[in-house]
């Protein structure tokens, strides 16, 4: 069945989305044309360069998306996914799918020496054994092409600086120039040479990767430019062996084979080579989540203080803040609009700089806590001033917004229910406790639910204040003021480089955790049954 | 409700005590003066670690020190070098420019589905709620690398949205328009009377007509929040930008401020100090602005009768 | 019927706006399609090369690549990237294709750039090998082969303010005498400033930790530190890390996690202490203060075996995924690895120069250069091996916990095992 | 061109009650008709149905003779004055009075001459420039009223237009909407849930039960002959009188037995089935004292209102309870009367009084169905057959 409001709203016959009987607003029918043939140019602005890159999948995506806008925005049915239909494209692009992403990455071995394909790490190993054959010469090299410097077939015009006889090198080996044939300057290096066109430096820059790609076959090597003046021999001392699908290098005999479990070459004895590439590894970083010994011994402190955090945040700033938005909310109050814009500053500071003030505010002996206090308290380095401290500091970040969201809620809720309240006798007091407080709850309670999953894993707020501190002198992995995610952070890239599918299984976790107290936070608030 | 002439927009305000004898201290203080108490409490608490950062900005050392408010000496040298040795002008117009185009076309998608939210009854509309905001919960740890991912493709095709444009960024910060404002803005749509609507359908009004002509000069006070909250948002943003605004003329000022310190901190922080300042001034300017419509809005004298 | 009317004209207005539309964008389509795919590596001049480095380094190279651009008629574009993110997003830009051709970084990044693929050796002739202070060579060497140009070599040493400090002291325990005295008698605040910071310092801790005997990674035979021997659960490792507890804040006050990275430079220009110990990107703060100071190597617990400090490397790196790989070297090898563009670098950010030469050159305008590299001429290369990531974090706990009061034995050993954890 | 207005067998679901069950309800040309419920009778329901602001499930709406149920509200060429006037807040009241029209196109000047009559007629033309929050609560209703007024549509929809008037306001102004649709000669569904209204203005009434329609007549139709025992109380003021009764005797000495009592019908009574029966007795019906050919009956005062010439009294009579349906509207409990008293009685709460009622001028219901089964003015049946 159609959906009531579809038939109620939007006729039932197809009229490109103009009433017919004469009411149709020629400045609507306008930007619709405006609107609808921008992006009809759009689109077709995009589809030029994936024509010409062949990246079809993609054109069918840009086709699909200006289809759906067309039909969407032609047809009189489906209002609301007029309304939803742009904010919900950008969700998806830009939200989702890195959420997406995140998920399968949480599956594989991603990270720093696992990034790339096999094929990308056996280039990365050949490339990063390729030595100076012993004894070779370095030569001095002229770049030049048979002909036209654009497209002429590309040569090397080589000179030994220990020898001083010059050499053609091109993909068919080397070959001795005559002195009569070359001409060159004064350390030998060749500036022009017979039926070649020396290119400058522009010229091969223009050609850099067939430059960087000739290689001089020799007996013991080839001949590869390094940049665009001097040569040398080399050759790669390991090598990919897809017969027994490892490593071998070339002179010490040793091998590595490929263990695609890992995304390692390894050798006998379990060394591997520093480059690796990205694997599936199914459940495992799930798995390493749930039972390294360490995230179980401190997961669950590190947990309930993570939600006395997320909910401290919440709770102190919105408190603060519609104290602050009420106490401001009168006419008769001069100045209140100084009081308001200079409250709001905190919020238009830029917060990784204040965090760091705050930090340096709460130093035990140049601090200015202390001092204008006249204490001495290692904020830090005791667990409850430490979590003191990193909340004060969200309060002073945070309470502005609310501050911000209460100021313009409380203009939503009319002014006869607690005029009514107080005819009826109410003391200021109950007719916060009983009318504008619940209402106003129910207009923020989304807000303060998103506040709470932002500060859940508010990763800066902890960071760049406390760093975790303090910590147990027998763990220094988790900390009093860690939460979930700095914890993480510290799991996942205090190693030997990031370990991105490591973090990703966390994500997830932390995700449920947050997700499944949030519905629960709507259940309660009945948030979610104001929306029907 | 008796309806006064005045537009007053004193709406909610807690009922001042019912002692109305004005000229007494005490009434005095029931009425306004505890309010100014808040404030001024409000204040101190808001700007003394920000006096830091003046500080800081006057010294021409430029040093952050916590431990001294006044500095030792105190001059324009860091304003001064802000503008010589770094390109701060331009970044301050890229913020401007990126800041507003985001907060207002973010402002506008956020209103749109809002609205729809608000006004219709559609299949998905529960689960379409809930999941924007449970979208806003996934932690961020690997989006910066997936967006980089994606936006290589595409400057990969079409370098004008590409790394270092403005539409890149703009794009990509419109991916949070459908967040936690939408659902701020669905509850204050939420108490505009269905009849403002439904009247202007009978007579002939479509959609857009009603959804520009009279629902959104309504919410004209959570418009004003969620632009300002988006302008804010937009400017102070420097993770994504940084990875995504490499070619200096590119850079926003939260990037380019933030480069001038993450390498050695002491070095610029005056600089950096100087810098955050200014950038701070527009918010303010901002927020002047739509204060009048912040509070009291067009709404002034009540929406229902 | 009279319905259809405007129905029809809607249409026809429709696809003739989109047909116009159309035109319009198919206009600005053409435009890459005369291009061959990728573009930039043939336009008409000689290309471009994109150099990252953050914001201080770029800066000062910008003057020189754009002379290199002009002489060589290329577009050299220098791309300033906040330093803490530099080397993380330039792997990110690795795998993605986006990389740009040079980058300017440490070379302790050297080991995860190379197990990343991120970066290519480079060839240097005999010549230019000899030319570069050994310590450098050896810094960006990995594995053995070299992977970066290096630039600046810098260490950590003492501060003193010579005003309140004429002489350098021999030991630390001289230092500490010293600084208490200056305490004593009201013209200081703080004896030594020795950054630790709550969280602890290892870099700055270094050459105390080797003061004390104690050592990081062991070696392999071929030099090369070896991850599998850590020095901090061997027993030298565990007296080292006892002396923290000795001089910490309940022993000798010399460490205080008060004192941090980013105060001790304010405590220094405010004659609020005699000595600091930091590394030579204070010189440009210190100058501007006006402070009247003198460098001395770290001193260690007893005279003539000085502290060893880390020796860091700053280094071009070629990326191995640039557009523009035989320019990069070019720029590399060849001309940022002479003694102009090291002098030149110098004058804008004034390190001790890798190259001796230039050293040389710009030893006689300031004094101090000279003075740096000898507190580091016994110092220990930085370990450029990925699995120094894993000591930082744990370690520096441990010193700060040390520090303030715990016990050693437990600290160390809790750090020790979460980094050979992290090894793995 | 001209037809009927209203709805053809609709049924409307709000959520999961059913709010009109299969209604039929149609005005001809020109007509004023009220339609009169208590609330949720579905009566605003009906208006929103045909206003297209509501879907319907199944039938079909009719907008002057067009089956508009497939249009959207803006088609329908109906225009409609809500309850409380659906001003737009920011617009002043000759914006609000012209915004219909400029969503029609109608033309700039012959709007402001058609906002500028209706404001003349409804006394506003001094509030033009104010905005609805300026304006009194009466005020807004007025401009809410002038505001569908200023249009010429098919059809006017209005939903308790005067909900927010006060008393004088109330008949002036109803006097006005009378008179501009009835010159317009604009097909009009007034919804009200006050009957005094509903008689007053209406062509035909319609009265709504639960979504159903009770009954569909001229004012004096509904008060004098109407169907069911809901219909009876729904029209009246003071309610009727109900009481418990059977027929008691034959020929011409038949009454109704109330209580103890036998009311005699003087005469040959109706053709009743026998059985209980409910007597619905309007209070000019009933007298204080004897009364010719009335029998008088005891009764307690139970409540006493004033309404300046008289004083309406409801009176408890000694006999069971009425079960009829729909006698819940119009008696707590046990029989009640209702009775207009002379302003100057002396009478009270509690006070016992003998009242006198004329059997003949009863309407009968059945106690079963509620449904009428004689109304006084019905002929005698026909003599029974010897």
């Amino acid at each position: 069945m159609a959906h009531p409001e579809d038939l109620a709203g939007g006729g039932g016959r197809p009229r490109f989305g103009l009433t017919a009987s004469g009411t149709v607003s020629p400045v609507g029918l306008i930007a619709k044309i405006l609107v609808l043939g921008v992006v009809a140019a759009i689109a077709v602005w995009g589809a030029f360069p994936l024509i010409d890159q062949e990246r079809w999948l993609l054109l069918a995506i840009l086709v699909a998306v200006t289809v759906l806008l067309f039909a969407v925005y032609l047809s009189p049915r489906h209002i609301p996914l007029k309304y939803l239909l742009p904010g919900t494209l950008f969700l998806i692009v830009f939200q989702i799918v890195p959420v997406i992403y995140t998920i399968t990455t949480a599956f594989t071995n991603f990270g720093d020496a696992h990034r790339g394909s096999k094929q990308d790490a056996v280039t990365a190993v050949q490339a990063a054994s390729v030595r100076q054959v012993p004894g070779s010469a370095q030569y001095l090299l002229t770049v030049a092409a048979d002909g036209d410097p654009a497209t002429g077939e590309l040569a090397f015009l080589l000179t030994d600086p220990a020898t001083g006889r010059s050499f053609l090198g091109t993909p068919d080996g080397l070959e001795d120039l005559s002195d009569d044939e070359v001409t060159r300057a004064a350390n030998g290096r060749v500036t022009a040479a017979e039926g070649y066109t020396v290119l400058t430096v522009a010229q091969a820059g223009a050609r850099s990767a067939a430059v960087s790609g000739l290689s001089v076959p020799t007996d013991s090597g080839a001949i590869k430019a390094q940049g665009l003046s001097r040569a040398f021999e080399g050759s790669p001392q390991q090598a990919y062996d897809a017969g027994c699908d490892c490593v071998r290098d070339a002179t010490t005999g040793r091998t590595w084979t490929a263990d695609d479990s890992v995304g390692y070459f390894v050798d006998a004895e379990g060394n591997n080579l520093a480059q690796g590439w990205k694997v599936n590894v199914g459940l495992r970083n799930f798995a390493d989540v749930l039972t390294d010994p360490v995230i179980r011994g401190s997961f669950l402190s590190i947990l309930l203080w993570n939600f006395a955090f997320a909910f401290g945040v919440v709770g102190l700033t919105f408190a603060l803040g519609l104290l602050v938005a009420m106490a401001l909310n009168s006419p008769d109050l001069r100045g209140q609009r100084i009081y308001r814009s200079l409250i709001i500053l905190p919020y238009a500071m830029p917060a990784v700089a204040m965090l760091l003030v705050w930090r340096d505010m709460f130093n035990t002996d140049f601090g200015l806590i202390n001092r204008l206090f006249g204490l001495d308290v290692n904020w830090f380095g005791d667990a409850w001033t430490a979590r003191f401290a990193v909340l004060l500091v969200q309060l002073w970040l945070g309470y502005n917004y609310m501050f911000l969201v209460s100021t313009g809620a409380l203009q939503a809720i009319p002014k006869e229910l607690t005029e009514a309240a107080s005819v009826d006798g109410a003391t200021p007091a109950y007719a916060f406790r009983a009318i504008t407080f619940p209402l106003l709850l129910v207009a923020l309670a989304p807000l303060l639910i998103s506040s709470f999953a932002f500060n859940f894993n508010n990763f800066s707020a902890i960071y760049l204040v406390s760093e975790g501190n303090p910590f147990p002198p027998d763990n220094p992995q988790a900390g009093a003021t860690d939460i979930l995610i700095t914890y993480t952070y510290r799991l996942a890239f205090g190693g030997a480089g990031a370990e991105y599918g490591f973090a990703a299984a966390v994500s997830i976790f932390i995700f449920l955790i947050v997700a499944v107290v949030s519905i629960l936070g709507f259940r309660r608030t009945h948030a979610l049954e104001e929306i029907n | 409700m008796a309806t006064t002439t005045s537009p007053a927009p004193a709406a909610a305000e807690v009922p001042a005590a019912p002692a109305r004898s004005a000229g007494r201290r005490g009434g005095w203080f029931r009425r306004v003066g505890w309010r100014h108490l808040v404030g001024v409490l409000a204040l101190a608490f808001s700007l003394f670690p920000i006096l830091f950062v003046v500080s800081a900005a006057l010294n021409p050392l430029g040093t952050l020190s916590s431990s001294e408010l006044i500095p030792s000496g105190a001059g324009t040298e860091n304003f001064r070098r802000l503008f010589s040795d770094t390109s701060f002008g331009t970044w301050f117009l890229n913020s401007m420019i990126i800041g507003l185009l985001a907060a207002g076309l973010s402002m506008f998608l956020s209103a749109t589905a809002a609205y729809a939210f608000s006004r219709y009854r559609f299949r998905g509309r529960r689960p379409g709620l809930l999941g924007i905001l449970l979208v806003q919960m996934f932690p961020q740890f690997l989006a910066i690398v997936a967006l980089y991912l994606m936006f290589s493709t595409v400057s990969d095709i079409w370098p004008a949205i590409g790394f270092n444009t403005r539409w890149g960024i703009l794009l990509l910060y419109l991916g949070g328009a459908l967040g936690v404002n939408t659902w701020l803005m669905k509850g204050f749509f939420d108490t505009i009377p269905t009849e403002l609507d439904e009247s202007a359908k009978v007579d002939g009004a479509s959609h857009t007509q009603i959804f520009f002509g009279i629902i959104l000069p309504l919410v004209a006070p959570i418009l004003a929040v969620t632009g300002l909250l988006g302008f804010i948002a937009s400017v102070n943003e420097f993770l994504i930008a940084s990875v995504f605004l490499t070619d200096d003329p590119s850079k926003t000022a939260a990037v380019g401020l933030y480069g001038l310190v993450s390498a050695e901190r002491n070095n610029n922080f005056g600089v950096f100090a100087a810098g955050s300042l200014l950038l701070a001034v527009p918010t303010v300017l901002l927020f002047q602005f739509l204060q009048r419509y912040i509070v009291g809005g067009l709404t002034a004298g009540a929406v229902k009768g | 019927m009279h319905r259809q009317l405007p129905k029809l004209r809607t249409a026809a207005l429709l696809a003739a706006v989109t047909l116009l539309a159309a035109a319009c964008g198919g206009g600005g389509g053409d435009e890459p399609a005369q291009q061959p795919a990728g573009g930039a590596t043939s336009a008409a001049s000689g290309g471009s090369l994109t150099i990252w480095a953050d914001e201080v380094r770029s800066k000062s190279l910008s003057p020189l690549a754009k002379k290199f651009g002009e002489d060589n008629g290329v577009t050299v574009s220098l791309q300033s990237i906040p330093g803490d993110k530099l080397q993380a997003q330039f792997v990110t830009a690795s795998q993605a294709g986006k990389a740009p051709d040079l980058v300017l970084g440490a070379h302790d990044w050297i080991g995860n750039l190379v197990q990343n693929g991120a970066i290519d050796p480079v060839q240097l002739t005999s010549e230019q090998s000899a030319g570069f202070n050994p310590l450098a060579i050896k810094g960006v060497t990995f594995d053995g082969q070299v992977y970066g140009i290096p630039y600046a070599v810098e260490n950590l040493a003492l501060f003193r303010n010579t005003e309140l400090a004429p002489e350098a002291p021999a030991t630390i325990d001289e230092m500490l005498k010293a600084g208490k005295a200056l305490v004593a008698a009201g013209k200081t605040q703080e004896a030594v400033a020795w950054p630790s910071g709550p969280t602890g310092n290892p870099y700055h801790a270094y050459p105390f930790y080797t003061a004390g005997g104690g050592y990081l990674f062991g070696t392999t035979g071929d030099g090369d530190y070896d991850p599998k021997d850590l020095g901090l659960s061997k027993p030298e490792g565990q007296a080292a890390m006892a002396n923290f507890a000795k001089y910490g804040e309940k022993g000798q006050g010399l460490f205080k996690r008060s004192i941090t990275v980013d105060n001790d430079t304010a405590l220094f220009t405010g004659k609020k202490t005699a000595f600091m110990v930091d590394g030579p990107w204070r010189v440009a703060d210190l100058d501007k203060s006006g402070v009247k100071y003198d460098v001395s190597p770290v001193p260690g617990f007893t005279a003539g075996t000085p502290a060893k400090p880390f020796v860091g490397v700053q280094s071009m790196y070629v990326a191995s995924k640039g557009k523009n790989k035989a320019v990069a070297q070019e720029f590399a090898t060849n001309f940022f690895a002479t003694e102009e563009v090291a002098v030149a670098l110098y004058k804008a950010d004034p390190r001790p120069p890798a190259l001796t030469a230039a050293l040389e050159a710009v030893a006689t305008d300031s004094p101090t250069l000279q003075k740096f590299l000898d507190a580091g001429k016994d110092g220990d290369i930085l370990p450029a091996i990925p699995e120094m990531a894993t000591v930082w974090d744990p370690w520096g706990k441990a010193e700060a916990a040390i520090i303030g009061g715990a016990d050693p034995a437990g600290a160390t050993k809790a750090a020790a095992t979460a980094i050979e954890r992290q090894i793995k | 061109m001209a037809g009927e207005t209203g709805v053809r067998q609709v049924t409307v679901r709000r959520g999961d009650t059913v709010a009109l069950r299969g209604l039929t309800l149609l005005a001809p040309p020109g007509e004023l008709l009220v339609v009169l419920g208590a609330s949720g009778s579905g009566k605003s329901t009906l208006l929103r149905a045909v206003a297209g602001l509501l879907p319907v499930e199944s039938g079909s709406v009719l907008v002057d003779g067009r089956d508009v149920t497939r249009e959207p509200p803006g088609d329908r060429r109906v225009s409609m004055v809500f309850e409380d006037g659906a001003l737009v807040p920011f617009l002043d009241v000759a914006d609000n009075l012209a915004w219909g029209l400029r969503a029609r196109r109608v033309p700039g000047p012959e709007a402001a001459r058609r906002v500028a009559g209706r404001a003349g007629e409804f006394r506003l033309t001094r509030l033009l420039r104010r905005r609805p929050g300026q304006l009194s609560e009466g005020e807004r209703g007025l401009v809410g009223i002038g505001r569908a007024l200023v249009q010429t549509p098919a059809a006017f929809l209005l939903d308790e237009p005067l909900a927010h008037l006060d008393a004088a306001e109330r008949i002036r102004v109803r006097r006005r909407i009378v008179e501009v649709v009835r010159s317009l000669e604009v097909t009009t569904l007034y919804v009200t849930h006050d009957q005094t209204e509903a008689l007053a203005v209406a062509d035909r009434v319609a009265l709504l039960h639960e979504g159903a329609l009770v009954q569909l007549g001229r004012p004096t139709e509904l008060y004098q002959r109407p169907v069911s025992v809901l219909a009876a109380v729904s029209v009246g003021f003071p309610t009727i009188g109900l009481l418990p009764a059977r027929l008691v005797g034959s020929g011409a000495l038949t009454g109704y037995q109330v209580g103890p009592r036998t009311l005699p019908l003087w005469g040959p009574g109706p053709a009743l089935p026998p059985g209980e029966l409910v007597l619905g007795v309007r209070p000019e019906d009933v007298h204080r004292g004897p009364w010719p050919d009335a029998v008088e009956l005891e009764a307690v005062v139970t409540a006493v209102e004033y309404t300046g010439r008289n004083q309406a009294v409801t009176l408890a009579v000694g006999a069971g309870p009425v079960a009829a349906p729909g006698a819940a509207l119009a008696a707590a409990g046990g029989a009640t009367l209702r009775a207009l008293f002379p302003a100057g009685d002396p009478v009270r709460p509690g006070d016992a009084v003998r009242v006198s009622v004329d059997a003949r001028r009863a309407h009968v219901f059945d106690p079963a169905t509620g449904a009428a089964l004689h109304h006084p003015g019905d002929g005698p049946p026909p003599p029974p057959a010897p």
